[in-house]
């Protein structure tokens, strides 16, 4: 099946590439907890790429682990050709790993605009003298972005709340934001984590939406954690599932479907 | 007979026009769109390369002269710039109504035999492509948007920006060609065809001249005195004559900005942003605005609430007058200019009208009141009449000679006469050429003398010279002892209550005249919410007694006023219901441009028509009704039906027909 | 009511993201200048100069600094004080050992001196977080007076241990020393002040800003979308100690004229500034001018009224302000944590949507 | 040799004022782990406790200065003193009733607001009590004697000088102050175990929400932690004031607590007894040891610097919890 590292095709006819990050038998532990147990897999350029499971089941380690913002004791993480070492988060993102929040990390302070615009601060090289005197570098470095930023606002419907102070949005359209300054920073890998989490119907129908979009637009690769089964499987092109810290399953949406171990392990719970 | 000699130097197309703007004014602003957070704006130098370059992409695609190029999507510059690239082709632009249902738009397609299309987004495309196989024509289609575009088959489809790329790119090889095209419009080439939303039956293609746009607005803007420092916000249908004699004809004219808000939710902020100099809106605008107001000061604090109160009373007394240059006393002067800047001043400036040179309305009679809240404010609103076939204006009215009711006089070249039968007759260089595949009713219309009958009936005062419109003139009938019966004329008092959105009078052959009246729900819910009446649904507040207990009294007020005018005094209204249902274009009770349609309303409704007559005090029906999403379903209702009372001159008297 | 905006419209980023994006706000701005550079130099007298506009302008200068760090980066300073001797004791230093150089110069280069002391002790920043930090700076405070006092260098080995600002010309006019006029210290610090505030604005607008606000609102989350927030933090520091720097090189040399470190910039003056930012309102340059404007204010008012006109002792006086203080910080707690600068926007709001409530 | 010996006795006075500033920190201590409110103020308090008392004894009238300037009157004094038990039970008492209000006024208004906002709140206190306590009483110096034994203790110099064949000179006060502290921090420690408002102030330490449902009323805990704050200020007022007279100085020594707590992390009372002790011991070894080369009075900043290196590398404090950071 699909472990070959050259890409596949989905069944709605798009073209996935080789692998753009691989991760290798992954143990992560807090003190005592083994949080993630000797797991393994694989994103490919330009897929959604799901990783499901109960609460519990390490489903944030792992994404920490893909941001950087954990260690894990064990195993290797690669990105794009080359092994991760252990690094800050922050240069973490300049290699293009971007991220949403479960719990919103929006900056409350500043107004939807400001904060997609942090997005973007990767891009913008001017020097400490020249924004101290917003020399014409710096202003147009500043305007350039924020033409790209509009693009993304105009993407995502958001015009209208360009200017509000993040903290007096609702939270579906806090959501929308973060989405928007993750998107700001041209991510090279994309992680979503629990993007529909509290949302309502239409909310989540909005957000799976977008999620599609910004994957077609911008053929941007997507990571999401999810554990809203039925979104998932729509959205994703390949699933892995989680439970106690160990991978139970890994494949298309059907194959995880049919997967016995998943069904016991995941299904079982999901109701509850 | 109109003048054939064409205007000054030789700008027989508003291709020719656009090239004299970008020598004239070059680097003045020709086009803005409020996108991505700002004014994106264009000159003309500018937007005259982007319309050249998308014309020369036309001819890549392959666009013929003769061919029809529908435009379908909200006001944008791209959309007007198509218009006249088609134009620079040879071809001629059909504008359509972007809210219209596929069917519509299939007769329409169809109709004209579009070869080409430019869609503003995804949702018109798809659209389209939902009729394409009900119009065998359709050789390309070009969207605007790119959004979401990406997956659909590309074989016979291309976004405008690259359609201009191409065009670019072929300026070379296709340039002469299409300067040959350009330099082969003359005065009587089609300029653009307009399909009328017809009160009755299919729409009709009404082909406009390069004449008769360019002389129009050539008479219309020295009428008012427009030049290139105008500003205006296209936001009326691209589609409605009106929007293109502003936008298009006055515009290329004056040379004057076009600015295109960003979305229909957007369009009062981006309005307010602009303030338009040069402002026209029908009056259902208008109406909604000074409602919005009315309901956003209820809710303001007691001073303001006073202030607003005093300011209004003193602009009441005074603000006609003074746009009218009447005398007005000092201290007048003095209460108007305090109340300027404490009251109207700044809500004229937060509703975006501060800068209006000169505004119209038209389409519909407007109710006093609002016309004179407005004009108190110190806007100087005026009236026209007019219609599609005479690229819209027939009579305006002057400046200082304002009234709410009357149209005011024959806009210049233009010549009017009242027929035998009260009919209004015009005749003018805006008369437009013929109804697209469509002969007889051409010759119906216009005859051999280029006169156009208006369909409307109406008189001249002789005091003024000013005309006044009573009704459609089909629609102006007798009652069953002969009387003169005008629907229209009272439906239209009693709409000028806030209360009524919509009215139906019915009489025709009758004894006596009764109405169908539909509420306006903000309104009306707006003061069951402060009488704290609750209500669950339309239909319900719609039953409420209070309800009907407002309304007779307007009704009863209505009459009174009918009563005065001997010739209509027949047309008291003795009984009335309220709908159940707002009249709605999606079930074919009216027109896109909302203008009740008698024939189906009088056969779909007429259970109710009936119990009018027949005396009885309650009547049972149901209705089918059309929601948004297109699915159809049924209501059923139980209605209500009042006697009202009538007023003195009711009795016979009767009107020897003249 | 006041603003006709209809018409006031932007076709660029640039007119978008100005300072002063609407008109009318944009001609009151220029106003205020024309009269600060046109009309009050030639009016100023001693008492104004003295008790109201040039410490007025100084402290404006601290708060603006105080306010990048805390306002904007939220990294809670009580060293103020501390830093603002060192900007005093470095002019001091400047001036004695280089007179031909001009004072302008060595102004700069005293803000300079504290943006690296203001580093030194920001360090620390990157472990401690929010009131630990906070007490943390109290030790820059306490040490760097104690130093400046201790260290006989410092003050050239005076006898008094003060230090005394000997006088020193800008084109010709004395701007330090005995014989400097009200006009010239007005202009200096006015001059100061204007050029601070501009650069506060162009760092606070772009990027640094957005960074230090980021790191403000949510460090965690600020690091993971790519700030630094080593750099990030220091700059703060560097830029904050810069401006407080200035303030205090300009509170010895041009205001006070004589200085000893204990009594001059002792920990209430670290109180005194926060204050400042508080009521101005925290991460607003408006807010910074605004509070030091109420709190130099107060006091003389209160003075001119208790004083003045009741004729009560001047230490009474000086407790009940304490109170008054004490008691306007506490309350503008609770009532407007924003400050003035929050007042003043809503205000504004009003007078925008007049004559609609919303 | 004498040098050891010196050293000895100058670590033994450190002792004693460390255990001063383990005084006045567990006033913090208190107020944070039971309001999470970091309680600049509680210096002041200390100064205001002593002012009340000293005016109480001495039967000064209260406000006498402001009444004087507006009425132009001259009260000073009723005429009587009071004795210091009854003085420091009317000064207790008064301290509830600021407590009291202080909740009422101020902490009831700020409940949920960030760390910093409160403890910037109580900055503004701070300032607000001591013009109050300048106002209230008069702002000149004031000697302090509630009968606390003063002077050198003749025995403790008699028996050292038996022993090295040198006297140690202590100060009586000191020992009593010591003992006091003691068995203060004794009585607190067996308060917060073994009472039931106790173990509900250590409830609402540890959650908010906890504490409500379990029924103890926030506004209470709060006045009672404030009313034993300033009860704990009292003393610390005594010890100082007797030692070197009630003057605003107080408030600034007290300020010396907030070094000892952040050795001794906010939320750990033993944490604040210790890390008195060490600042109290270290800045006065300093000051013996190193003071001479750079010109003493190095007390003024050496708890700060110390606390400061201290804190990087071990930012939560020597007893305070870990902070693990989440996202």
């Amino acid at each position: 099946m699909m472990q070959a590292h050259e890409g596949y095709v989905t069944d709605d006819g798009r073209q996935i590439g080789g692998t753009v990050m691989e991760l290798k038998n992954i143990t992560l532990r807090f003190g005592g907890v083994v949080a993630i147990k000797d797991i393994s897999f694989d994103i490919r350029q330009g897929e959604i790429r799901a990783i499901i499971g109960p609460n519990g089941a390490g489903k944030s380690s792992m994404l920490n682990v893909i941001s950087g913002f954990y260690h894990p004791q064990e195993g290797e993480v690669w990105f794009k050709g080359y092994r991760r070492g252990p690094m800050k988060p922050y240069q973490v993102a300049r290699l293009g790993i971007a991220r949403t929040f479960q719990n919103i990390a929006l900056f409350d302070g500043m107004s939807v605009l400001d904060n997609i615009m942090t997005g973007r601060l990767n891009k913008m090289k001017a020097g400490f003298l020249s924004q101290a005197m917003w020399w014409s570098t710096a202003e147009r470095e500043e305007n350039e972005n924020r033409e790209a930023v509009e693009k993304i606002i105009d993407f995502l419907e958001i015009q209208n709340i360009r200017k509000t102070p993040v903290g007096r949005l609702p939270y579906g359209l806090k959501k929308r934001v973060e989405l928007a300054r993750a998107l700001a920073a041209e991510p090279q890998l994309l992680l979503l984590d629990e993007p529909m989490a509290g949302m309502n119907v239409e909310e989540k129908e909005d957000m799976s939406r977008f999620i599609l979009d910004v994957n077609d637009e911008f053929g941007t690769t997507i990571c999401l954690i999810e554990h809203d089964m039925g979104v998932v499987m729509d959205l994703s092109d390949r699933v892995v599932v989680m439970d106690y810290g160990r991978k139970i399953g890994d494949g298309t949406p059907d194959q995880v479907r049919n997967n016995q171990d998943v069904i016991d392990a995941y299904l079982g719970v999901a109701h509850d | 007979m109109t003048d054939r000699q064409p205007p000054a130097g030789d700008l027989r197309s508003v291709p020719a026009l656009l090239a004299r703007n970008v020598a004239r004014f070059g680097n003045r602003p020709a086009y803005r769109e409020k996108e991505y957070g700002i004014w994106q704006s264009w000159t003309w130098a500018q937007a005259a390369a982007e319309i050249r370059a998308l014309a020369l992409g036309f001819l890549a695609l392959g666009v013929k002269p003769g061919d029809h190029v529908a435009i379908i999507g909200r006001n944008r510059p791209a959309h007007y710039w198509g218009m006249i690239a088609a134009q620079m082709c040879g071809a001629v632009p059909v504008p359509l109504y972007q809210d219209a249902v596929a069917e519509e738009m299939a007769y329409v397609l169809d109709h004209c035999g579009a070869r080409f299309i430019l869609c503003g987004d995804q949702e018109q495309v798809d659209k389209v492509l939902e009729v394409e196989r009900a119009t065998g024509a359709l050789a390309q289609i070009i969207y605007t948007d790119k959004r979401g575009m990406r997956k659909y088959d590309h074989s016979r489809m291309n976004a405008l920006a690259d359609v201009q790329a191409e065009g670019r790119a072929a300026a070379q090889r296709l340039g002469p060609q299409l300067d040959a095209l350009i330099a082969g419009l003359d005065y009587d080439s089609n300029c653009v065809m307009l399909y009328t939303s017809g009160t009755t039956g299919k729409p009709k293609g009404v082909v406009l001249s390069n004449r008769n746009i360019i002389e129009t607005a050539k008479n219309t803007a020295e009428f008012d005195r427009l030049d290139q420092r105008e500003e205006i916000v296209a936001y009326l249908p691209m589609a409605w004559v009106g929007d293109f004699i502003f936008s298009m004809g006055q515009a290329m004219w004056s040379g004057f900005t076009v600015n295109c808000p960003e979305g229909a939710h957007t369009m009062m902020t981006d309005m307010r942003e602009i303030g338009p100099t040069y402002f026209f809106a029908p009056p259902r605008v208008f109406e909604g605005q000074l409602t919005s107001v009315m309901i956003r000061i209820e809710d303001a604090g007691r001073v303001k609430r006073w202030l607003f109160r005093k300011g209004m009373e003193i602009a009441r007394r005074t603000g006609p007058a003074l746009l009218d240059g009447k005398p007005v006393s000092f201290g007048e002067r003095i209460a108007y200019g305090v109340g300027k800047i404490f009251v109207f001043g700044p809500l004229k400036n937060t509703l975006g009208l501060s800068r209006v040179r000169v505004g119209y309305t038209a389409g519909e009679a407007i109710g006093p009141e609002i016309f004179d809240f407005y004009r108190s404010l110190g806007i100087n609103l005026k009236q026209l009449y007019g219609q599609t076939e005479a690229s819209v204006f027939i009579t305006q009215q002057p400046d200082g000679q304002v009234r709410s009711d009357t149209v005011g006089v024959p806009s210049p070249g233009v010549e009017v006469r009242i027929g035998e039968n009260g009919e209004v007759y015009y005749r003018s260089p805006g008369t437009f050429v013929e109804y697209y595949k469509n002969a007889e009713s051409t010759a119906s219309t216009k005859d051999p003398q280029g006169w156009v009958a208006t369909g409307d009936a109406g008189f001249f005062e002789e005091a003024t010279g000013h005309l006044r419109i009573i009704d459609r003139a089909k629609d102006v009938g007798k009652m069953a002892d002969g009387r003169m019966f005008a629907p229209k004329y009272v439906e239209n008092k009693l709409k000028f209550y806030p209360n009524i959105l919509e009215a139906v009078v019915i009489g025709n052959g009758r004894d006596y005249c009764t109405a169908m009246i539909n509420i306006d729900l903000s309104a009306v819910g707006n003061w069951a919410e402060r009488n704290n009446i609750s209500y669950g649904s339309y239909q319900e507040l719609a039953g409420h007694p209070q309800v009907y207990a407002t309304i007779r009294e307007h009704v009863e007020a209505v009459n009174r006023s009918v009563a005065e005018d001997p010739m209509l005094s027949g047309c008291q209204v003795h009984r009335f219901l309220v709908l159940h249902k707002e009249l709605d274009p999606d079930d074919g009770e009216m027109t896109r441009t909302r203008k009740v349609r008698r024939a189906v309303i009088n056969d779909k409704f007429a259970d109710l028509v009936a119990a009018l007559y027949d005396g009885s005090s309650s009547i049972h029906t149901r209705t089918e009704v059309t929601y948004e999403d297109g699915r159809k379903g049924q209501i059923s209702a139980t209605l209500r039906i009042e006697d009202v009372r009538v007023f003195g001159g009711a009795t016979q008297q009767k009107v020897a027909a003249e | 009511m006041i603003y006709r905006e209809a018409g006031d419209f932007k076709t660029s980023y640039r007119d978008d993201s100005q300072t002063f994006p609407i008109r009318l706000d944009r001609w009151g701005y220029y106003a205020i200048l024309a009269v600060a550079f046109g009309i009050i130099p030639f009016v100023i007298n001693d008492y104004w100069a003295n008790a109201v506009l040039v410490p007025f302008l100084i402290y404006a200068i601290a708060a603006l600094g105080l306010n990048i760090l805390t306002g904007y980066a939220g990294q809670v300073s009580l060293g103020t004080g501390g830093f603002m001797a060192v900007g005093a004791y470095a002019v001091y230093k400047l001036m004695t050992a280089f007179p031909d150089i001009s004072i302008l110069i060595h102004i700069l280069l005293a803000g300079g001196v504290t943006a690296v002391v203001g580093v030194l002790f920001g360090l620390p920043s990157l472990r401690i977080k929010g009131f630990y930090l906070a007490v943390a700076t109290l030790a820059a405070q306490f040490f760097l007076i104690w130093l400046f006092n201790k260290v006989p260098w410092f003050y050239n080995y005076s006898a008094s241990g003060q230090i005394t600002a000997p006088e020193r010309t800008v084109l010709g006019h004395a701007v330090t020393g005995p014989a400097t006029s009200a006009p010239a210290k007005y202009l200096v610090c006015l001059v100061m002040a204007f050029l601070l505030a501009w650069l506060a604005r162009n760092l606070t607008r772009g990027m640094l800003g957005r960074k230090w606000m980021a790191i403000r609102d949510m460090d965690i989350a600020a690091e993971i979308i790519g700030v630094d927030p080593l750099r990030a933090k220091l700059s703060a520091f560097a830029v904050s100690s810069f401006f407080i720097g200035i303030a205090g090189a300009l509170l010895f040399a041009v205001y006070l004229g004589a200085a000893e470190a204990g009594e001059a910039f002792g920990i209430n003056k670290s109180f005194l500034v926060l204050f400042m930012i508080i009521i101005g309102g925290l991460g607003s340059i408006f807010g910074s001018f605004a509070g030091a404007a109420f709190m130099v204010l107060m006091p003389v008012l209160l003075k001119n009224l208790l004083v003045g006109t009741l004729g009560w002792p001047t230490d009474l006086a000086a407790h009940i302000e304490l109170m008054i203080v004490g008691g306007l910080i506490v309350a503008f707690l609770i009532v407007e944590p924003h400050g003035l600068a929050r007042l003043w926007r809503l205000t504004k709001e009003k007078l925008r949507l007049w004559p609609f409530p919303h | 040799m004498d040098q050891l010996i010196f050293g000895a006795e100058v670590f033994l006075n450190g002792l004693m004022t460390g255990v001063m500033y383990s005084l006045v920190a567990l006033g913090f201590v208190l107020i944070f782990k039971a309001s999470g409110v970091f309680n600049y103020a509680q210096g002041v308090l200390a100064l205001f406790a002593a002012l009340t008392l000293v005016g109480i004894q001495q039967g000064q009238v209260p406000f006498a200065h402001l009444i004087n300037a507006a009425f132009g009157t001259s009260l000073h004094h009723f005429g009587w003193t009071v004795p210091s038990i009854l003085a420091i039970a009317l000064t207790v008492l008064v301290m509830v009733v600021l407590a009291f209000l202080i909740e009422k006024l101020v902490l009831q208004h700020l409940v949920g607001q960030e760390p910093i906002i409160l403890f910037m709140a109580t900055i503004g206190l701070a300032y607000f009590l001591e013009g109050l306590g300048d106002v209230m009483w008069g702002a000149d110096i004031k000697t302090l004697d509630v009968g606390l034994p003063q002077g050198i203790s003749d025995g403790i110099e008699s028996i050292t000088a038996g022993w090295f064949g040198y006297g140690f000179f202590i100060d009586r006060l000191d020992i009593w102050a010591t003992v006091i502290a003691a068995l203060l921090v004794a009585a607190l420690v067996a308060f917060s175990q073994y009472t039931k408002q106790g173990r509900a102030m250590r409830a609402v330490a540890d959650d908010h929400q906890a504490a409500l449902s379990v029924g103890i009323s926030l506004r209470f805990i709060w006045v009672m932690v404030w009313s034993i704050a300033g009860f704990v200020a009292l003393v610390a007022g005594i010890m100082w004031g007797t030692k070197s007279g009630v003057q605003f100085s107080l408030s600034l020594i007290a300020l010396k607590a907030l070094p000892v707590l952040m050795l001794g992390g906010f939320t750990s009372i033993p944490g604040a007894i210790v890390g008195g002790l060490i600042i109290g011991v270290g800045e006065k070894m300093f000051e013996f040891i190193v003071g001479p080369m750079v010109g003493g009075a190095t007390e003024t900043w050496f708890a700060y610097v110390l606390a400061l290196i201290f804190l990087v590398f071990r930012p939560q404090g020597l007893f305070g919890e870990r902070i693990i950071e989440r996202v």
